[in-house]
């Protein structure tokens, strides 16, 4: 229970997926202009992470041990498929919801913080319970770099950046400043 | 925007998807394969290497090594290809093929992220004989003192553990169980000396003071 | 919570701006002498502008009634003057716009004597024909909204008017009309008042002062007798004197946003509304003259005048000894919420309040400096608004936002926030900018 | 040897059941959509500007794609660009003629002068709710570049006489420089009405005159200058009915005593530039 | 027409101020600084003087660099680039290389404000934007503290001060000294409250002396300088939490009151936290703002890898400042909750 | 973006890469990849070059099947080509450098994620002939490699005094630990296209004062 208390709060405040791992930087500098759609594809991605986190579960329990030359062949294809397979789903039964979230789902499987989940909890040997709090935890902490961030960039779009600072260059010094601060996190439950 | 090619084309049928997508993969694992074979040898050499020198440098005056599991009962020799979990351990001997010490891998959380160190024991003596930091995440210049710091990493070389391994202040060291903490890293130090004590709990009764005897013929 | 709040008569947030009432507190209202020219905006209430009934070249006697009511929300134009009627066409407002009006060339030899007529008996009147005779009067609000006063009169179906409000608080600085017809002319406050109460209804009136004029207070308590009319004693704080923050300090109760204070049972009048009834019914007089303070620093020698309507302002100050040399802006109305005036030609109106002249000591634009979020307009705003948020938006450009997510439209311009701010961002202008974007952009979407 | 064999069976596995799965699924699943929106979409410039009178370039392609709309109502995209979208859609590009602002107004700072002066922050329209901002003429324009701000095309620059000056080129007719505009001076006409009031003063006579001296006076010289019924006074202003298809000629700007009306060959206030050109020339 | 008149002004109402300007909000900070800074300067001499000294030019400096030539004279005149400077300084140890506080101030003014567009843009307080940048870059140097030396030895300088630009300090284990809190996180001792108070302790130059420091926040609580909320917000918030704490284990966590005397806390609470920009500006989101650095600050110091918090605890709720402002609008007059009327 | 009948010349095609359309600064794509190893100049390189290998080779791949892949699936097949070349590249350089494998860990199979590599076959190889597909990526990989080189180099000399792994500043030097921690890498990426905009902006400004120039002459 403590270690998986410690993988969750690792994965959102400590090793955050976006500020300390660098997974998910192109949604995460892309998408964050406004709130609102920041807020979606957090839970977007949090459920993709999800998935995921099964089906490398299933993937390294059930196939992988035969072949681990396949993992990442074999995680692309199945999380990209299955992805594509919920997407199809929520469309068909649940418009609104496709409306809410679905329309992330394409943008989050090319996410590298999908694969890299994935990636990390095969090489950290992580179980299923591990690997779905691991899950849970990225999912949240990039839910939180998003809001956070996309709060800073609404109140800054109608501030005074200078128009040479505006765009990429001012939204990564900003992430930086985001990522010293939580730095503050470093040693987290680690020390006593 | 892939303008130019026909609105209306004609939709190819499911099966010749299916076809692309399996032909597609089956090239792929050819490759795949051959790749993998072609590159076994060298990479589970490396991979050997790289643990024989961790162990050899954790316990000094060993040469040769092997593979040791937990079943439940009691530490049971394994091949030097088996694939290594939770139970596992290493034994170290030298050249005369006496047994020197166990080889103890654990990992846990740092400062930063995991830390997995390796350290020599020896169970006669009841002491840590030599620490190796295997994987880490902390502080360059700080944290990452914990295997760049010779004379932190020398703490280790003749270490009692009961009753368990203490982090005490730099320059405070009295007595056989304790270390000198880093400066500005203490959380670091502290960290490692964790990962020991949990690791030695857990594996204190279950090693005998003389491990299993080399199996393996010298190379 | 209720007996705290009884005693502090008041409202929360707002500011304390110095008074500046010294000027002209204790100075008796006089009469301006008649002049040659006036000039009677159609439009100067708030509602539909009123319709001429003369023609150019046409005699006008003084009080005679020159144009009708628009609308039921609008009121009725009687000629200050006896004289001329000389043209109807653009004339020059207070905010320098050209907009119709009827110019009067007085009569140097007549009288200027208001015909008599007898007085109107009040008490006999049903609803409906005091409704008919107020708006025959040509009475609006004398606070400085100049709404016609009928309309707050008309109480529809199912509603009931419990307390009539009397605003004598005059919050605004250097003003001192109310206080100084409160003083002159105490029974004539307390007899309109009672009018309007006897006629809507209302159990009881209550008239709110501020504090700091307690020979006001003092004077009306004498003059209440037996009439269910309060006198009551309010905190000195800006604004106390509009209209919801006064029904909140003396009743404590929040008119909701968009809802008018009928909606709870309250209906307000200024001082000088209840004096210009008081006169109607007593002498017959519509609304042809009204109190002004003519003060501020730029102004040799400060009054307190009746002036008649339609006066131009340049010969309201002559009559004041004219403006000093150092005289850089002059503002009709208040400090606060006024207008400044571009054009001195431009006429007293039935909501000029005050005129007030400022020297290069008082005017010029505040050093700008970067809103520093100190909230200190949050903590001025009677209206719980984010004014500095307003401002930023406003500044970008982003009205849409302003009015859907912050409450634009419940600001009422009092100017707290602004005079609060110690980085002089002039956030009411801000306000204001975008409530004339979206209300222009209203009425293109309304055209199409 | 075993190996190599996995491998392929794996993924060729793999790759028939999510083959299988997905195209079952897309049977199944799918959500009839018209495919031709998300292509007209992407021939559209996405700036979003809603110069076609629609919310965005989404709800334009969509009625582009019903035939609600013709391409040409895009003001934005070059005419390569609609007749791209013209021919995926297999419809009329429509009559694209370029409109462009016109301002209501000559009275610069040299022209119309000012009663008093405002002091606030620089906006047209801050400046139109004090007090009118100032200006004797108070339907003239203001100079504080209000549309020029909302410009997203950067195509509106204020001249050193205190007037907006379009640029022809890069004004795409989007319209936010007239909904900007507290004085309502700015409207959107084809660039072949070539002759124009630059003025919106209902005055007549001496009281425009003071005010400015290029304002319109009402005195209807060009109504008569000009072919029978074309122009007609309403407002004291001429009004141009280009609808009449009645000749339109220079000549009617010809005794116009303060050269309110104009032959605009291009953008406006650009003979004056030139003059102020040719100043700064002999200066240097 | 009125040509005689002279030509009247449109200025809109209102046009009357209270008197308070922006330069003089930040004079007043300054006022209040004095008597921390002046105890400092008793406890630890001339080192201190400089390192304020070097981290002031550090951040007047890049203002002035960067700022646009015609806007130099007012953004200089707001006194706001010196005040970071000044804040910085008093956040950093005594022993620290001069080169670095210069770097730090630079960071400060540059990351921290200047990219956003200058002063009131800014989302993170630029003072410490500009120690978590050091703290991060030079973490040996920034954690190097020093013994009081007390007015005797004011004129010496410590020979880490005055290493070259780029080099490394010397090591200096004579004068070095633990912290409270890094006594409290690594030893479990707790330094007496009285030294506390009255800042006989090792620390950065402006954090040790209490008592002082809540001085000047009164005046500047008196001045109507800030917002009291968040200070009381934040003591209220940390000390509950650590008595909870201290309930739990006496032993292992800090008192109530050790945790508010110590260390960043009231430097923080007061000055930092509270710079306007950087907080809530309504009067709901103050509170959620003070009561989320309490409990980020007991959290780090008591969880966390760093013996101190308040730092890192400010910098995160500024990340979170404008999402407050956002949930946290004030109840419109006539409107309730929901904002419907 | 329609194709256009003009001859497109392939050396344009690769010069397009390293400054004009750089995948880093101007396109801001791959930025995981980029801000993650590149805390050494070394771990930059190999990330470039095995990002380079990959690119060039599914291209390559791309273009010479595409008459064969359907176009409903062909996202999908893309996929499967590069992750079979990450993978080789993968074992290659476990196999051949480990010490470098090592450091560069998960990021390896994480280039598949890399959206340069994926929207260059989207954009391009699917759509032009082989050699113009194999220029463009070969610019493109130049461009990442390059802009990879001089992140890493810069976080390397700051962030130890090294580069290469070769002292540059002798041992007294300080070393900038930030720069080798996650918030360096951004702030410095930040800052990096912070210069290359104000570079751009300079030599707008310059073209334009050259007209002008000119235009006054004539």
């Amino acid at each position: 229970m403590d270690n998986l208390i410690w993988i969750f709060i690792s994965a959102l405040l400590v090793n955050n997926f976006v500020l300390a791992y660098f997974l998910g930087l192109c949604p995460f500098l892309g998408v964050s202009s406004k709130l609102e759609t920041s807020f979606r594809l957090g839970l977007a991605t949090t459920f993709v992470l999800i998935i995921t986190a099964l089906c490398s579960w299933f993937l390294n329990t059930y196939v992988l041990t035969h072949a681990p030359y396949l993992r990442l062949i074999s995680f692309i294809v199945v999380i990209a498929s299955t992805v594509q397979f919920i997407e199809m789903a929520i469309k068909k039964l649940s418009p609104a919801l496709f409306q809410s979230l679905g329309i992330f789902l394409p943008l989050i499987t090319t996410n590298c913080a999908i694969l890299g989940l994935a990636i990390f909890a095969t090489n950290r040997g992580y179980g299923l319970w591990e690997g779905l709090t691991f899950a849970l935890g990225a999912g949240a902490g990039f839910t939180l770099a998003m809001v956070l961030m996309a709060g800073m960039r609404e109140e800054a779009e109608i501030g005074s950046v200078p128009a040479l600072v505006r765009g990429t260059a001012f939204n990564l010094i900003i992430s930086g400043i985001l990522s010293m601060a939580f730095m503050g996190f470093a040693g987290l439950f680690s020390s006593t | 925007m892939s303008s130019g090619l026909p609105i209306m084309e004609k939709e190819p049928s499911s099966t010749t998807l299916v076809a692309a997508l399996a032909i597609a993969g089956f090239l792929s694992g050819i490759i795949i394969i051959g790749v993998y074979l072609a590159t076994f040898d060298t990479i589970a050499e490396n991979k050997a290497r790289e643990l024989r020198e961790a162990v050899f440098r954790v316990l000094p005056n060993v040469t040769r090594m092997q593979k040791l599991r937990y079943d439940g009962s009691e530490l049971v020799v394994l091949p030097d290809n088996a694939k290594d979990d939770e139970e596992t351990i290493y034994g170290g001997y030298n050249d005369a093929g006496e047994f020197v010490g166990y080889a103890i891998v654990n990992a846990g959380p740092g400062f930063q992220d995991t830390v997995r160190v390796i350290y020599g024991y020896r169970p006669a003596e009841r002491k840590v004989v030599g620490m190796w930091i295997l994987e880490s995440r902390e502080t360059p210049g700080l944290g990452d003192k914990i295997y760049k710091d010779a004379a932190f990493v020398a703490n280790f070389d003749n270490l009692g553990v009961d009753p368990e391994i203490v982090a005490v202040k730099k320059g405070t060291k009295s007595r056989a169980n304790e270390i000198d903490a880093i400066t500005g890293a203490t959380i670091s130090s502290k960290a490692v000396v964790r990962i020991m004590n949990e690791a030695h709990k857990k594996w204190d009764a279950r090693l005998p003071v003389t491990a299993p005897a080399l199996q393996q013929a010298a190379e | 919570m209720g007996l705290f709040f009884s005693l502090r008569n008041s409202f929360d947030h707002g500011v304390h701006p110095r008074h500046h009432k010294e000027q002209t507190a204790e100075l008796p209202i006089q009469r301006v002498p008649f002049v040659a020219r006036y000039v009677m905006p159609l439009g100067q209430h708030i509602g539909a502008p009123a319709k001429p009934v003369v023609k150019v070249g046409e005699r006008v006697q003084r009080g005679q009634l020159i144009a009708e009511a628009g609308a039921f929300v609008s009121t009725t134009l009687h000629s200050p003057v006896t004289g001329t009627v000389r043209d109807i066409g653009p004339h020059r407002y207070i905010d320098g716009n050209f907009r119709p009006a009827i110019e009067i060339e007085a009569d140097p030899y007549a009288t200027q004597q208001l015909p008599p007529r007898p007085a109107i008996d009040w008490q006999g009147l049903s609803i409906d024909e005091f409704i008919a005779q107020v708006q025959a009067a040509g009475i609006v609000g004398m606070g400085g909204a100049a709404f016609p006063s009928h309309v707050k009169y008309a109480i529809p179906e199912g509603q009931q008017i419990d307390d009539l409000l009397v605003n004598g608080a005059e919050c605004e600085p250097y003003l001192t009309t109310d206080h100084r017809l409160m003083v002159e002319r105490p029974e004539a406050v307390i007899r309109g008042t009672e009018i309007v109460r006897q006629k809507l209804g209302a159990k009881r009136a209550t008239i709110g002062v501020e504090k700091n004029k307690p020979d006001a207070i003092a004077l009306l308590k004498q003059h209440v007798g037996e009439l269910p009319i309060e006198v009551l004693g309010l905190e000195v704080k800006y604004p106390q004197g509009a209209e919801k923050m006064l029904i909140k300090a003396a009743y404590n109760r929040e008119v909701p946003a968009g809802a008018l204070p009928r909606d709870i049972g309250v209906a307000v009048n200024n001082v000088g509304t209840v004096v210009a009834i008081a006169d109607y019914f007593d002498t017959g007089m519509p609304l042809i003259e009204r109190v002004v303070t003519v003060a501020g620093p730029g102004v040799a020698e400060p009054a307190n005048l009746i002036v008649p309507l339609g006066t131009p302002i340049r010969e309201v100050l002559r009559f004041c000894g004219g403006l000093k040399e150092s005289t850089r802006e002059v503002i009709m109305g208040g400090p606060m919420m006024g207008t400044p005036i571009a054009d001195l030609d431009a006429p007293i109106l039935k909501g000029s309040s005050g005129i007030l002249a400022f020297t290069a000591s008082e005017t010029g634009r505040p050093q700008e400096y970067p809103c520093i979020r100190c909230g200190r307009c949050l903590e001025a705003c009677p209206y719980f608004l984010n004014p500095s948020r307003l401002a930023k938006l406003g500044k970008a450009r982003l009205f849409e936002q302003m009015r859907d997510d912050y409450h634009l439209m419940d600001c009422v311009e009092c100017g707290a926030c602004t005079f609060a701010c110690p980085s002089g961002i002039p956030i009411v202008q801000h306000i204001r900018t975008a409530k004339d974007d979206l209300r222009q952009q209203k009425v293109r979407s309304e055209k199409q | 040897m075993n190996e190599l064999l996995t491998a392929p069976a794996i993924m060729t596995g793999l790759g028939l059941f999510f083959g299988v799965i997905l195209a079952v699924a897309y049977k199944l699943l799918r959500v009839e959509e018209d495919s031709r929106i998300a292509r007209t979409e992407e021939l559209l410039p996405g700036t979003n500007c809603g110069a076609c009178g629609e919310p965005g370039c989404l709800p334009f392609a969509q009625k582009l794609v019903v035939g609600e709309v013709e391409p040409s109502k895009c003001t934005v995209a070059s005419s390569d660009d609609i007749d791209e979208i013209a021919d995926f859609l297999g419809v009329d590009a429509g009559e694209a003629e370029k409109r462009v602002a016109r301002l209501k107004c000559a009275g610069g700072k040299a022209q119309a002068f000012q009663i008093a002066e405002y002091d606030g922050f620089e906006s047209c329209r801050a400046a139109a709710v004090v007090s009118g901002g100032g200006k004797g003429c108070s339907w003239g324009c203001l100079g504080l570049a209000d549309c020029g701000v909302v410009c997203d095309f950067d195509a509106i620059q204020m001249n050193d006489n205190g007037l907006p000056v379009v640029d022809i080129d890069k004004c795409t007719a989007c319209g936010d420089c007239v909904d900007a505009c507290p004085k309502d001076l700015f409207e959107l006409l084809p660039l072949s009405r070539k002759l124009y009031v630059q003025c919106n003063t209902p005055l007549a006579g001496e009281s425009v005159t003071v005010l400015c001296s290029v304002g319109c006076d009402g005195c209807a010289k060009c109504a008569a200058d000009a072919a029978p019924g074309l122009i007609e006074m309403k407002n004291e202003l001429p009004l141009i009915h280009y609808e009449s298809g009645l000749p339109v000629t220079p000549k009617a700007t010809s005794r116009c005593p303060t050269g309110a009306i104009q032959w605009l060959e291009g953008g406006q206030f650009v003979e004056e530039e030139s003059q102020n050109e040719s100043r700064y020339a002999q200066l240097h | 027409m009125s040509k005689q008149d002279p030509k009247l002004l449109l200025q809109p109402a209102p046009l009357l101020r209270q008197g308070m300007t922006t330069p003089a909000a930040m004079r007043d900070v300054w006022l209040a600084l004095l008597p921390a800074t002046a105890a400092a300067l008793w406890y630890f001499g001339l080192a201190a003087l400089l390192v304020l000294v070097a981290s002031i030019a550090g951040s007047v400096l890049t203002e002035w660099a960067f700022t646009p030539k015609e806007r130099r004279a007012i953004t200089l005149r707001d006194n706001s680039a010196a005040l970071t400077g000044l804040l910085l300084g008093l956040t950093l140890p005594p022993a620290l290389p001069l080169w670095m506080a210069f770097v730090g101030g630079a960071v400060a003014i540059g990351i921290g404000k200047l990219i956003w567009g200058g002063l009131g843009a800014n989302i993170f307080n630029p003072a410490l934007v500009g120690r978590a940048f050091l703290l991060a870059t030079f973490p040996i140097a920034m954690t190097s503290w020093t013994v009081q030396q007390g007015p005797a030895e004011f004129f010496t300088v410590h020979a880490s001060n005055l290493t070259a630009p780029f080099m490394q300090a010397p090591v200096m284990d004579t004068l070095s000294a633990a912290t409270p809190l890094g006594q409290m996180k690594f030893e479990q001792s707790a330094t007496p409250l009285w030294d506390l108070l009255i800042g006989n302790t090792a620390g950065s130059i402006g954090e040790t002396s209490a008592l002082l420091l809540l001085l000047g926040g009164i005046y500047l609580f008196l001045r109507r300088d800030l917002d009291w909320r968040i200070p009381v917000g934040i003591f209220a918030s940390a000390a509950l939490f650590s008595a909870i704490l201290y309930g739990v284990d006496a032993e292992r966590y800090p008192s109530a009151l050790f945790t508010l005397l110590s260390g960043g806390m009231l430097l923080g609470a007061l000055f930092m936290a509270t710079d306007p920009v950087t907080s809530p500006v309504t009067p709901k989101g103050a509170w959620v703002f003070a009561i989320g650095v309490g409990f980020l600050v007991v959290l780090i110091r008591v969880f966390g890898g760093f013996p101190e918090g308040m730092m890192y605890a400010i910098l995160l709720m500024n990340a979170a400042t404008p999402l407050i402002d956002r949930w946290t609008q004030p109840r419109v007059f006539g409107r309730n909750k929901g904002g419907s009327a | 973006m329609a194709i256009s009948s003009k001859k497109m010349n392939p050396y344009d095609e690769m010069m397009k890469g390293l400054w004009r359309d750089n995948p880093v600064f101007v396109q801001v794509l791959g930025m995981c990849p980029m801000l993650a190893v590149t805390n050494s100049a070394i771990n930059a390189i190999a990330m470039g070059l095995a990002t380079f290998f990959v690119l060039v080779g599914s291209s390559f791949l791309v273009s010479s099947l595409k008459r064969w892949i359907p176009k409903q699936v062909r996202i999908s097949v893309y996929i499967v080509i590069i992750a079979t070349f990450v993978t080789v590249v993968d074992y290659v350089l476990l196999a051949t450098v480990p010490a470098i494998h090592k450091e560069l860990g998960a990021f390896i199979p994480l280039i598949v994620a890399n959206c340069l590599i994926l929207g260059r076959q989207e954009a391009f190889a699917s759509r032009y002939p082989v050699k113009l597909a194999v220029m463009d990526a070969i610019g493109m990989a130049t461009g990442f490699l390059l802009a990879m080189f001089a992140l890493g180099s810069v976080r390397e000399i700051l962030g130890e005094g090294k580069l290469f792994g070769v002292s540059l500043f002798g041992d007294n030097f300080e070393p900038w630990v930030i720069m080798i921690l996650p918030p360096g890498g951004f702030i410095t990426l930040g800052l990096l296209l912070l210069l290359f905009n104000w570079v751009g902006e300079r030599k707008q400004a310059f073209i334009a004062q050259v007209a002008e120039a000119e235009r006054g002459k004539a």
